[in-house]
């Protein structure tokens, strides 16, 4: 079930310089969500009437709340950021798929990129298999405690300021890390480059995808990737990211 | 109090249905709206086969508005005849199917492939591009519009309702065209073209260039062009472009509208159909109108 | 940092104007307005006689935007040549007049008598209702545009810049007919005919029923008409239509336009023109752009 | 001189149903401004892109604020009606050209119809001359205690509840009051019966007149009225009522 409800901000900090952390008390939409998945957030103003995307990532079932950790880009983002506690806040969610089961034998490794960090945390904590996190940063780091009560992590920061200086898959070369399942969230050119790594290496491997969208729920068709097959539900080669997405296994989609 | 409509014949209980290609076939919506509320579910453009559609970015925001370039994906008639027909069997509100093409034979295919379907309306949509007479759209030429209109007529079982491009000189001239064809209804307006480029990266917001401008921004065109229209010809009026409130489609229906459709606000607040239902419903009460076809063009 | 721009040999010494009819001819403004500061003044309409204009209401607030039904208001060529070009004589900017006329010998007569004025260009206001044929505007028909054009040209002492109206199926049809008439330049876009209802007191908000639509509203649409104008023809453009900040007026210029004109936004922030200037040379410097020339047109 | 700037909200009541009252602190139109006058107040919606034109009801220069009384009737007056001690509030003014000089051997009668109440109030408390207020309710009283501060004064309801029940005019007919001189505020039909009755009655009489407004400076000739003789700016037979006006001596005014 999908839920649009007025969830109350319980918590707001800053974790960087332009990336902010946020907690919502909601009714329904935390006992629904799972790793993977994200909420649209509607903001005030009547002139902006696209929703904002957000991925979940925390989900705190028990206390019915969800964490939201987003970079300000624009008017969405920064009206997010000026919010505080008990604030209210139109979500609609949980939305999309989210990452599939997994086989808790399988070794995987969870590599999230810049703004793609956070939506990899719920997942790495839900893991019930040998995991490790790769992490690639610009230069400062975030969510760092979090990760580290999660499993074990590699750090990559493109300045070099911490962890191996290059992107993740210089970490998981330089480590020779080895999987036998990719969970990824980040820009478009590092996920494409962990889909070839994967096909090459033959591992399995899950990326979570991004586009602009309007309706958030596949009725629109704004924010469709192009599948290697026809989609069942599209008779095209066209996926929808907001619902055969955000998460995807690797093969199904034809990257540009 | 009497909430019903009527559009070429078919009665739809309220004037209330969503606009085309923002509300797919109702399956993604019925989750949380309750499809039997509305006076009508308008689908998706549909075309005679498969269209894979545009590059993504597909839509931008802009003040007050959204632009689109979605490229009329579609899964093809046959899938549309399959699985979404169907389904909108399933409640008690009237169908409409909007139907596109690229050349008048895609029309004609669609509309004949639809004549046995349990559809109650058709809409077509004539801002397609039309690919054998250089890209502009169908819409824009009164002498087209007369003949696809003509042409779709002798096949169609089911009423037809011709969707006006609001990107014309004059309004009133495409409306008579249609009205000559033999169109048994409009619906107005679809988008307005707009662009939008990225002032940082120098890129356009959209991968196709240009977009249809949809959202409050274009609503006080819409409210001209149905006036324009409903003091020109003697067809019922789907009004739609910017509606978000109840007051918007009680506007459009002042203006001249009969139904009134409800498309970008579907994504502001995906309850935005009932709302305003409800809300028609209280302005009656509170002006003691018992029926809701007084408001049609009472505006002069 | 180079901000001068040029409109048919007219060195502007940054690129933002004002759009016709928001400013008065600066009088009002200067009080907090450092004319000398603005590329140029673009004054309101002027005819050869005075207009009275249309009854109140005369504006309405939209979403995103405000409809005006002026009429076209004006005291007459003889009283503006009178006071209000001297008036601007005393600043360094230069000065654009906007002529109307219910004829083309209205708009003759006005050219004519402003052939010896201190007037750097002349912006012809094409949208104004042509009595003699029926009311429809000028700016519609391309062979009308054309034929206006070439005999303004043949009168007139300054560069000819068309206005053109987006009340039309294809801008480049009519940004054409302008260039074969002779024109040095193109302002667009006019204002989008709108209309609006108050639902309670079912009456037209403007007393004229019919108004335009300008502010932010219309912006994607002005950016898409510059951008296919500027594809299409070779004469500079002044683009106006919903410019509210630096990034609306490099955006236009991105676009195609040379110069941009700011309308609406004075009424929401009477210090909106000098603020746009210093947003663009803060762009500039942002993006280490040493001549603003070179954003015009550089999207493709 | 007018001025843009950032006004503080120091004092924000209800005065009755609907009608609400607020000081703001101003930089500078305080000092410049006189009876009569108004500001524009600049919504913060982007979306809303016209200034909301209201008269000042007081005119502290001493502690350099203003007072304006307002009915919400819309999204601006809405918004201003939520705004609290503190709040930044952009005007701009004084606009128009406020009551003319008066002659304190003149008798004069000071009239409010409705929200055109508030605008008389620092009139009233202004003239040096014999002065009687009337002022014309459609029920609920508010500004009382202010009024009777400056002056005498009568009340009129629509629904008689209090006062004489009928309108400014019935008031003024039923008491045989006396005038050289008429400043009057209120609804168009009751200033053209005023002027009308001034008329007849050979008293000078001031109204001040409300329209649709776009610049508020006289530059977009969005608010004009209709006038007899042919006006010196515009060069027809309309005046500009927020620079000529919003206070016209009646015999210039073609009322519709
Ligand atoms: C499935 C999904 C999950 C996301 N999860 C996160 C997250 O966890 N943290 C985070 O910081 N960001 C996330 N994003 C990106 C986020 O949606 C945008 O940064 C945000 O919408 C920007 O809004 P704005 O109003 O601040 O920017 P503006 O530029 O003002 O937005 C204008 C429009 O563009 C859209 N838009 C802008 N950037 C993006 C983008 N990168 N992707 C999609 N739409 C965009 C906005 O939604 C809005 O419709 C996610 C996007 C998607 C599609
Ligand atoms: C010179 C002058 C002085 C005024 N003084 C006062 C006053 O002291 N107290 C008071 O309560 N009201 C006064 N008004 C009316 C006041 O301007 C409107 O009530 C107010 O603008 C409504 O704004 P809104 O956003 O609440 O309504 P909306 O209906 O949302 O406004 C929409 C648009 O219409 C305009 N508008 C709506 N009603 C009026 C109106 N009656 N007159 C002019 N424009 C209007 C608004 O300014 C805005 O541009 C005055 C008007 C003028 C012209
Ligand atoms: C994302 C999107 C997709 C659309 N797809 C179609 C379509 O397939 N067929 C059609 O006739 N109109 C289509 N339209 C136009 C709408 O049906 C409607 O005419 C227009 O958006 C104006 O209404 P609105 O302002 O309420 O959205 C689409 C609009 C949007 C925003
Ligand atoms: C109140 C008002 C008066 C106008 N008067 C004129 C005019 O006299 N001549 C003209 O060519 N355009 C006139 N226009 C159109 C503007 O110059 C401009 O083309 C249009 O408003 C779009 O720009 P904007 O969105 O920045 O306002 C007027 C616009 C407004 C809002
Ligand atoms: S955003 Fe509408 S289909 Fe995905
Ligand atoms: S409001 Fe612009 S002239 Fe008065």
């Amino acid at each position: 079930m999908k839920y649009k409800e007025k969830a109350i901000v319980i918590k707001q900090d800053q974790l960087v310089e332009g990336i902010y952390s946020i907690w919502l008390k909601t009714e329904n939409i935390a006992h629904e969500a799972v790793a993977g998945q994200f909420v649209n957030v509607y903001t005030p103003s009547a002139g902006h009437v696209l929703p904002r995307p957000i991925s979940l990532c925390e989900i705190d079932a028990a206390d019915n709340a969800i964490r939201l950790v987003y970079r300000v880009v624009g008017y969405g983002t920064e009206w997010m950021s000026r919010l505080y506690n008990g604030c209210g806040v139109e979500l609609f969610g949980p939305l999309g798929n989210g990452f599939p089961e997994h086989d808790e034998n399988k070794k995987a490794l969870v590599i999230g990129g810049g703004i793609g960090i956070p939506p990899m945390l719920q997942l790495m904590r839900d893991l019930r298999c040998p995991k490790t996190a790769v992490l690639g940063y610009k230069d400062e780091l975030f969510l760092m405690d979090e990760f580290a009560k999660a499993g074990s992590f590699y750090v990559s920061t493109e300045d070099g300021s911490a962890g191996i200086k290059g992107n993740v898959l210089d970490v998981i070369k330089a480590n020779e890390l080895e999987a036998d399942v990719i969970y990824a969230c980040g820009p478009t050119p590092m996920l494409k480059a962990l889909a070839e790594y994967a096909e090459a290496e033959n591992i399995e491997c899950y990326v979570s995808l991004e586009e602009r969208m309007a309706c958030g729920i596949g009725a629109c068709l704004a924010c469709v990737c192009k599948s290697r097959e026809k989609d069942e539900h599209t008779n095209v080669n066209n996926k929808r990211v907001c619902v055969e997405g955000p998460v995807f296994n690797a093969r199904e989609v034809a990257f540009k | 109090m009497n909430l019903a409509v009527e559009i070429a014949g078919v009665t739809l209980k309220n004037p209330i249905t969503v606009a085309s290609g923002t509300f797919g076939s109702g399956a993604e919506y019925c989750e949380f709206v309750d499809l039997n509320k509305l006076g009508a579910v308008t689908t998706k453009g549909v075309a005679n086969v498969p269209w894979e559609g545009n590059e993504t970015p597909r839509v931008a925001e802009v003040r007050g508005g959204m632009l689109n370039a979605i490229g009329l994906q579609n899964p093809g008639i046959d899938l549309f005849k399959k699985r979404d027909i169907p389904f909108l069997g399933n409640y008690d509100t009237k169908i409409i199917v909007n139907v596109c093409g690229h050349s008048i034979e895609d029309y004609l295919e669609v509309v004949e492939k639809l004549s046995d379907e349990p559809v109650d309306l058709l809409e077509i949509n004539i801002s397609c591009p039309n690919v054998k007479e250089g890209a502009l759209s169908f819409g824009v030429d009164p002498a087209t519009v007369e003949k696809i209109t003509k042409l779709i007529k002798e096949k169609a079982d089911q009423p037809v309702i011709m969707k006006l491009t609001p990107n014309v000189t004059d309004i009133t001239e495409i409306a008579r065209a249609a009205e000559s064809g033999g169109a048994d209804g409009l619906s107005l307006i679809n988008t307005l073209t707009g662009m939008k480029i990225d002032i940082n990266t120098r890129k356009f917001a959209l991968a196709n260039k240009t977009g249809g401008l949809s959202g409050c921004a274009v609503h006080p065109i819409a409210v001209r062009m149905v006036y324009q229209v409903a003091n020109t010809v003697k067809l019922p009026i789907i009004g739609m472009g910017g509606v978000t409130c109840a007051e918007d489609a009680i506007e459009l229906m002042l203006a001249g509208a009969s139904a009134v459709a409800v498309g970008t606000a579907n994504f502001s607040n995906p309850y935005a159909t009932v709302e305003i239902i409800d809300g028609i419903r209280e302005y009656l009460e509170k002006h003691h109108i018992e029926d809701v076809k007084e408001l049609i063009g009472a505006v002069k």
